[in-house]
């Protein structure tokens, strides 16, 4: 079953890297996504048990990261189904090919228990990336690249030698030497808190430098701003998740070793910080696919917040997880029909949307005002959780900056947003020959249904998932 | 049909229903291909709802019944509550009413055959707006409330920017949301500590939580910035003007009549959580409640745009509301139950005569400016000639929204200044009674604003070609406003039925009240009033008849106005709207600003040249614009920390890891 | 019973005496003979029997403007006591009434003067709109002051209470209460040195300019609402400056008739010493009244 | 034969401060490749014979010490760049940190508990301080290929820490740290041949057109 799960993919990116036809891959693509998908909810519904050895486990908020991941793969897939017909100029295998492989080794990541091989999943996606945002082949593209895949390397390195002094850690203790999860949780109160202690801080940076937390974030604006749409959707709605949940594996860890309050703070200073800084980047932001990456930035701060906080807060992070992905779909997809139509990402030029787009147009403003925590939509859920529980633990100046950077967040996405949307074209804008269709706004369509579906009712299945997540990271004194 | 459906349902469900109809009308509209349909089918549906809605408020008040429905929900909040008190079921009569009315007007005003681009979203979103409003008054979960609140935010920013084509409409919308949103933010944290006090989602019971503590405290400061924002009281009142003024006008009428008055339900419905509220509470909801009554109508005296002036209005009667809110709550605070019920019932009954009578002047500004094609006073004039009709409803509204007898506005400005002369006697509070000459200057300043906009509008001669050739509007936008002005007569004779009106919804609020002892004694008073009021209708009526047969015998001619021996009049001479105001807005300088443009007149015969005087925004120019434009400079300047140099990257990585590190141990 | 009888039958018959005493009072300062008592009478009459001319420009709202206006005066004269006698009608409160019948009729009568589209009277409307305004809390104040000093809200008592033990104890709070009042009677009736109806530049008029265009009938219903206006608003200032009153019913109604008469003479000594002020100056003055009644008021009340 | 590793450590560390110093690219290729090879000779020393170490310490010798190396020479040549012009920071202020830096490394590994077969080797601090070079590089050269020699020494660095837990753990986490370090390489490889195609140039300081304004 969980074999199923990782070879699939890589079968399918074998399959698309032989096809010759560009515009037969993405349906393939497609295809695999759907059995992957499907896959999903089978295992979801009827989960095998641990292997043995129990390197490969998939608990609930495996599932979570997984579903998530799963749900926006698909839509990304279908997406890409209309969005490589516009973009005929140049191949697209290795773009198939290696969203594929980057599905492959997410789900490993979900699925794994296994510290080690979850890094070397991770290390996989991040490389595998890299020609996705270089998919434009040109002067900017190349630079976005460089700087993702250097600053991603070394954050990936420093994760590294984090899990070393884990594993040596355990060593020094004279348990049985070990990378496995529920090992390192049971051993956790025999190791040397000196280790533990260089080993969290180490893997927060890698890993935090993988998810983008300020000041690690640096790759991001770049890296979204240059890569294709629906790369940008799967960087911040799906590689995202993955680098949360390894900080979540070592957040279960620090539960079981005594160090949990350093952790929580550091997780807190970190998250808050980088809200700070998407308010301060998204202000007067010239290029509005920066202004996503920035609000990516955001919501790994708000996610960071929320853990570090713990209590009910928990049970909203691992949904926002889900509603962040699903939103940022359907901002990134619809952000992408934009640029198509416009050929231009700059607020300057891109005005009148919802005249000239008017389904991309309303979804992007749609998927804005989803993003910024408004109801009806999924992420005011979550926010409120965590806002709430901030209050209800009385931590009065937490809850205040994450609100104060919230509402500034908001302004700053409104002014550039609205204009963005609102009003006439421009009339020097340039006319391309993009137009909306079913292949490129069902997707994104899709993606802000579920949003609003999960914003007023949340099925008892999930509901009862993330209930067993959050237990999963409930602190036992 | 009434007794019908009070044997077949429950009042408070019929009165859901009635709000989920409010919440469909727009839809069918949405997938209909031939316009105009589903316009129809709206107005149609809102009727329906006010039809059944009216009647089961009504019902629920009377009988003063609390009723509560579960909704069915899994959001991890608790139980989600539907309540009807007595004080949403008075709140809910002006939703009703008022959105029918304007979804009927809307069929004349907003025709789709003529917008077809328009229509539906506006359509859609009013039902939405309405209904979002209704529901919120019966919401008892503090997560619900805020989703319907946002809703209700978020539907009347789409109404706003319905022409969004324009930039001023869109500059309004944008500081619109930004206001809403600050507010909301404020209430994220208001309810989050209420779930923190009170250990649920559900708000709580009446008078359960102390108002000593400092959490009620900090409490207290973010529900009155978050329900303040919406409600429009000083100092957060800036995206009023732009908002209505740029909103279509049956959306301005629903914002104005209806939407403002959730941010008042919010505080009223705040307080009643509290026992013993401080002093210091009253007094601010007091001084707060009277300084936006007295700047929003010195703004409005100085506005030459119809739909502004309107607005500022609106912060003035918000303000009037306020200051009666204020008043009770000191009576609270001192259990002083003549204030209570004095400043209650005057405040209650403001919101709802306000729901009347500022409606009426919205829908026939539209019906104005659709008219003269422009928002300028200063354009128009002579309007009343064409249309005697709207002439005639918009007077009662001007007169009714002065608080002048014998119409509604003076009822309920009566009780408050009742309120404040009671002081004398009890003593404790004697203060209070200064409000009474503020508020006077408030009625004064209100007679120029409206005698201005009125005559403006109706009187004189056309002053632009513009308004040169206005046709009576039709039934559909006629009717609702002939209504709204029948009903506030009506309060405006028969004020003790208005009184009990509000009486429930007092003792909802203050449970402790000895309503028999005040209602009765102060019905009395209605009961002269509105003798008096008669009277004088009566002494007017037998005057003009008088007149009448004098005229009939002598003989009557007409002529040109009399110039004064110049014969040349032209209506370019006439005194305009703001040559009116002048005089007010010299005396009042300060409070009120124009920036005004005069020209140098040289020489014997000076050159043909114009005079503009523009009032100013003085909050959202002076204060506000310059804090977002620093704050923007700051954040563009710190916009350099993304340098674009990978070493500095590495280096931040590289600190962050050493500053951790050196945190660790 | 009676007392109201003879109460509505002085408020009918007795305003335009008045006027005739005024301008008496002013032509005996000119050294003229001037003309007599009943003038006023002869001219409202007159003018009731005169045809109208009415402008082309005009609608409903400039007839509604006489006819409120009487109206509303005339209600006011209802409410108002006229000395040791209460009024006929009184309630809790009614001197907020009092005070917005007044604000009633200035609506019209304002509205009407913009109805002709005459620039002069669009000028007028605007300084009545305008000093009325200033004028309104100094009528508060006072209100507020008599019904501290009687602990009544009602016209009637308020007033009636005035007497002249209460002159001893709060002697300082009603000479201000009386400066102030006697500036409102003028403001609100037009006379000199606030506004001069006899003059004939229509550019320094306030009220008088307003009604240029009503003609016959309805000017002279304008005239005799004028008049009753200032009786009503004298009824209400000789309580405050001759509170006497003894027990007995009709002798009380003499010395009402006389006092008014003395106060008429008085506004006509005015009248007669004094110039008209410039308009700058009005708004300070009326600033200067609620001052001095707002002073009046903290004194009763501290 | 531990002992022999420390001082083989030593020659690491010495490594550093060369590729630190420097300012000719091929020599520093050649001192990391050289750093390559010895750390390749490491596990050799420090556990008994057995076919399966043999071949871990072909495979490194072999992808660190040439593979990597020949790809990064190959593409400073078809570049022509010779030397690292002006960097962001002198070599002498470089060098300093570098040796700074291996101080506190120094200090670091003091504070942690070791095993006791491990005490008196420097396994600890030679890692640490060749990841701080590697940093150091990282943060003060201009050139691309600099920035890469950054990462492999960083990588050394790591790979260092690895030794101590060769026998005991699974093989997975080295291979898995070899195939990143040969991954990593080869797309940075291609990257960089892309970058001087684009660029006609390896200097970093012309990638910066992506920033804030």
């Amino acid at each position: 079953m969980f074999a199923a799960l990782i070879i699939l993919p890589l079968v399918g990116a074998a399959v698309t890297w032989l096809i010759p036809y560009d515009r037969l891959r993405p349906k393939v693509l497609a295809l695999f996504a759907f059995v992957h998908l499907a896959l999903t909810i089978q295992l979801l519904a009827f989960t095998p048990p641990e292997s043995p050895g129990g390197w490969f486990h998939l608990d609930a908020i495996g599932k979570i990261v997984l579903l998530s991941t799963s749900i926006l793969f698909f839509t990304c897939a279908l997406y890409s189904i209309g969005y490589l017909f516009y973009r005929r100029e140049r191949s697209n295998r290795v773009l198939c090919a290696g969203l594929l492989v980057c599905l492959s080794a997410a789900s490993l990541v979900t699925i794994t228990h296994h510290l080690g091989l979850m890094w070397v999943a991770l290390e996989t996606t991040t490389i595998f990336m890299a020609p996705l945002i270089y998919f434009n082949r040109n002067a900017h593209s190349i630079e976005a690249t460089w700087k993702y895949l250097l600053i991603c390397s070394v954050g990936v390195a420093l994760a590294l030698i984090g899990l070393y002094f884990l594993a040596y850690a355990t060593i020094v203790a004279r348990v049985e030497p070990s990378l496995l999860l529920d090992d390192l949780i049971r051993d956790a109160g025999k190791l040397s808190s000196g280790w533990v202690h260089a080993a969290f801080v180490f893997l927060l940076v890698g890993f935090g430098t993988k998810m983008g937390l300020a000041p690690l974030h640096t790759w991001k604006p770049d890296a979204y701003g240059e890569a294709p749409g629906l790369v940008g959707a799967l960087l911040s709605g799906g590689l995202v998740n993955l680098a949360f949940l390894a900080l979540v594996r070592v957040y279960q860890l620090c539960l079981a070793t005594k160090e949990i309050v350093f952790f929580q703070n550091a997780l807190i200073a970190m998250g808050l910080f980088s809200m700070i800084v998407a308010a301060v980047f998204m202000a007067r932001q010239a290029d509005f696919k920066r202004m996503l990456a920035y609000s990516s930035v955001e919501h790994v701060g708000i996610m960071a917040v929320a853990l570090g906080l713990g209590g009910r807060a928990i049970f909203g992070v691992l949904f926002h997880v889900l509603a962040n992905s699903l939103t940022k779909g359907v901002l990134f997809l619809s952000s992408g029909n934009i640029h198509r139509s416009y050929n231009s990402k700059s607020t300057d030029h891109v005005r009148g949307a919802m005249r000239r787009l008017p389904w991309s147009g309303g979804l992007f403003l749609a998927g804005f005002i989803a993003i910024t925590g408004s109801p009806p939509f999924a992420p005011f859920i979550s926010e409120f959780t965590i806002i709430s529980s901030a209050f209800i633990q009385g931590r009065m100046l937490v809850g205040a900056l994450f609100l104060i950077s919230l509402t500034v967040i908001f302004i700053g996405m409104a002014l550039t947003v609205l204009p963005m949307v609102m009003g006439e074209a421009p009339a020097d804008s340039e006319i391309t020959d993009y137009r909306d269709s079913v292949w490129t706004v069902g997707p994104p369509l899709f993606l802000l249904l579920l949003v609003f579906l999960l914003g007023i009712w949340i099925p008892e299945p999930l509901m009862t998932l993330l209930r067993e997540a959050s237990a999963l990271l409930e602190e036992r004194p | 049909m009434y007794l019908a459906l009070q044997g077949l349902f429950d009042p408070a469900l019929v009165a859901l229903i009635a709000a989920l109809l409010l919440g469909c009308a727009g839809i069918p509209g949405l997938f209909l291909r031939k316009p105009g349909t589903g316009q129809n089918i709206a107005a149609t549906v809102s009727i329906l709802a006010a039809l059944i809605g009216v009647p089961a408020a009504l019902q629920l008040l009377f009988s003063n019944t609390t009723t509560t429905y579960q909704l069915l929900w899994n959001l991890p909040f608790g139980l989600c509550e539907l309540v009807i008190d007595p004080l949403s079921a008075f709140f809910l009569i002006p939703v009703f009413l008022v959105s029918a009315a304007g979804s009927v007007f809307a069929l004349g005003y907003w025709p789709a055959v003529e917008h077809r681009a328009t229509e539906r979203g506006l359509t859609f979103f009013y039902g939405l707006l309405s209904s979002s409003i209704a529901v919120l008054l019966t919401a008892r979960n503090d997560v619900f409330f805020i989703m319907v609140w946002e809703i209700m935010a978020l539907s009347a920013y789409f109404l706003v920017v319905t022409e969004h084509e324009r930039e001023e409409v869109r500059r309004a919308g944008i500081v619109y949301l930004i206001a809403t949103h600050i507010g909301t933010a404020a209430l994220f944290i208001y309810f989050s500590l209420l779930a923190a006090e009170t250990g649920s989602f559900t708000l709580p019971e009446a008078g359960s939580l102390s108002a000593l503590s400092p959490v009620a405290a900090i409490m207290a400061v973010a529900a009155f910035i978050g329900f303040g924002a919406k409600a429009g009281i000083m100092p957060f009142h800036v995206w009023l003007p732009p908002a209505h003024a740029n909103a279509p006008s049956h959306v301005s009428a629903l914002m104005s009549g209806v939407m403002l008055k959730m941010g008042l339900y919010g505080i009223f419905r705040t307080l009643t959580f509290f026992h013993d509220p401080p002093l210091l509470w009253g007094w601010i909801l007091t001084v707060c409640g009277i300084s936006s009554a007295l700047l929003g109508i010195a703004f409005a005296v100085a506005q030459r745009d119809v739909k502004r002036l309107l607005a500022c209005s609106s912060i003035e009667n918000i303000g009037i509301i306020t200051t009666g809110l204020g008043v009770a709550l000191l009576g609270v605070s001192s259990h002083n139950p003549t204030l209570i019920y004095l400043g209650l019932a005057g405040a209650l009954l403001h919101i709802f005569n306000h729901s009347l009578f500022k409606p009426l002047l919205f829908l026939g500004s539209g019906v104005i400016i659709h008219n003269s094609g422009t928002r300028e006073m200063n354009l128009m004039g002579g309007l009343g000639k064409g249309m005697p009709r709207l002439s005639l409803v918009f007077f009662v509204g001007s007169v009714a929204i002065c608080g002048i007898p014998p119409l509604n506005g003076f009822v309920s400005e009566f009780l408050l200044y009742l309120g404040f002369f009671t002081q004398l006697k009890a003593g404790s509070l004697v203060y209070l009674v200064f409000l009474a000459p503020l508020l006077a200057l408030v009625g004064g300043l209100s007679v120029v604003a409206f005698t201005k906009l009125y005559s403006s509008v109706f009187l004189g001669t056309p002053r632009s070609s513009a308004a040169a050739h206005p046709h009576e509007p039709g039934g559909t936008m006629l009717l609702p406003m002939a209504f709204f002005a029948l009903i506030s007569l009506l309060i405006g004779v028969a004020p003790q039925q208005a009184l009990r009106l509000v009486s429930p919804a007092i003792t909802a609020f203050y449970p402790q009240l000895s309503l028999i002892s005040a209602g009765a004694e102060y019905g009395a008073i209605m009961g002269r009033l509105s003798l008096v009021t008669l009277l004088i209708l009566l002494l007017a009526l037998v005057a003009a008849l008088l007149w009448k047969w004098r005229l009939n015998k002598n003989l009557v001619s007409s002529a040109s106005t009399w110039g004064c021996g110049y014969q040349r009049g032209t209506s370019r001479m006439q005194y305009h709207g703001s040559s009116f105001s002048e005089l007010a807005v010299s005396v009042f300088n300060g409070i009120m600003r124009q920036r005004v443009e005069r020209p140098v007149l040289d020489g014997l015969f000076p050159v043909r040249s114009r005079c503009i005087d523009t009032p100013t925004e003085t909050f959202l120019e002076r204060i506000i614009a310059p804090l977002f434009d620093g704050a923007g400079m700051l954040f563009v300047f710190l916009h350099r920390l993304q340098h674009g140099l990978m070493q500095i990257y590495m280096l931040y990585i590289f600190a962050t890891l050493f500053i951790l590190m050196l945190w660790a141990n | 019973m009676t007392n109201s009888i003879i109460h509505i039958f002085l408020a009918l018959t007795m305003p335009p005496l008045l006027l005739g005493v005024i301008g008496k009072t002013k032509a005996a300062f000119a050294g003229r003979v001037g003309a007599p008592f009943l003038q006023p009478y002869h001219d409202i009459i007159r003018l009731l029997q005169k045809g109208s001319v009415f402008s082309t420009t005009t609608t409903w709202v400039f007839r509604a403007g006489p006819i409120v206006a009487l109206a509303t005066t005339a209600v006011a004269a209802l409410l108002v006591p006229f000395g040791a006698h209460p009024a006929p009608v009184s309630f809790d409160g009614d001197m907020i009434l009092y005070a917005y019948l007044f604000a009633m009729g200035r609506f019209f009568t304002m509205s009407a003067a913009l109805d002709t589209g005459s620039s002069f009277e669009g000028m007028g409307s605007a300084r009545e709109a305008t000093y009325s305004c200033l004028a309104e809390p100094t009528l508060f104040f006072a209100l507020i002051t008599l019904s501290r000093l009687s602990g009544t809200f009602s016209l009637s008592t308020m007033l009636v209470n005035i007497s002249l033990g209460v002159w001893l104890d709060t002697g300082a709070a009603l000479l201000l209460l009386v400066g102030g009042m006697f500036i409102v009677l003028l403001v609100e009736n037009c006379r000199i040195p606030f506004d001069d109806p006899n003059t004939h530049l229509e550019l320094t008029m306030i009220h008088e300019v307003m009604v240029l265009d009503h003609s016959g009938p309805a000017f002279g219903i304008i005239q005799y609402a004028a008049a009753l206006k200032l009786f009503v608003l004298g009824a209400f200032f000789i309580h405050l400056a001759l509170p006497y009153a003894t027990g007995n019913p009709l002798l009380d109604w003499g010395l009402f008739i006389i006092s008014m008469l003395e106060l008429a003479v008085v506004i006509g000594i005015v009248e007669s010493v004094m110039a008209r002020l410039r308009l700058i100056r009005i708004p300070q003055l009326l600033v200067a009244a609620t001052i001095l009644a707002a002073f009046s008021t903290l004194l009763v009340i501290r | 034969m531990f002992s022999l590793a420390d001082q083989l450590l030593v020659l690491v560390l010495l490594i550093n401060f060369i590729s630190l110093g420097t300012s000719r690219l091929i020599f520093s290729i050649r001192a990391v490749a050289v750093q390559g090879v010895i750390l390749g000779i490491l596990p050799g020393l420090m556990h008994p014979f057995s076919w399966h170490l043999v071949g871990i310490t072909i495979v490194i010798i072999a992808v660190k010490g040439f593979i990597i190396p020949m790809l990064l020479s190959r593409a400073v040549r078809s570049a022509e760049i010779k030397r690292e012009y002006e960097p962001f920071l002198g070599y002498v202020p470089t060098l300093l940190l570098g040796a700074i830096f291996t101080a506190l490394s120094f200090g670091f590994a003091g504070k942690l508990p070791m095993l006791p077969e491990h005490q008196n080797f420097m396994f600890v601090q030679a890692s640490i301080a060749t990841l701080m070079t590697g940093f150091l590089v990282l943060t003060t050269r201009r050139k691309a290929i600099s920035q890469v020699i950054g990462y492999l020494v960083m990588e050394n660095g790591i790979f260092i820490f690895g030794l101590l837990l060769a026998e005991a753990m699974p093989i997975m986490v080295e291979a898995g740290a070899l195939l990143d370090l040969l991954v990593g390489t080869f797309v940075m490889g291609i990257v960089i041949n892309q970058i001087s195609r684009e660029f006609s140039s390896l200097d970093t300081s012309l990638l910066t057109s992506l920033k804030e304004e």
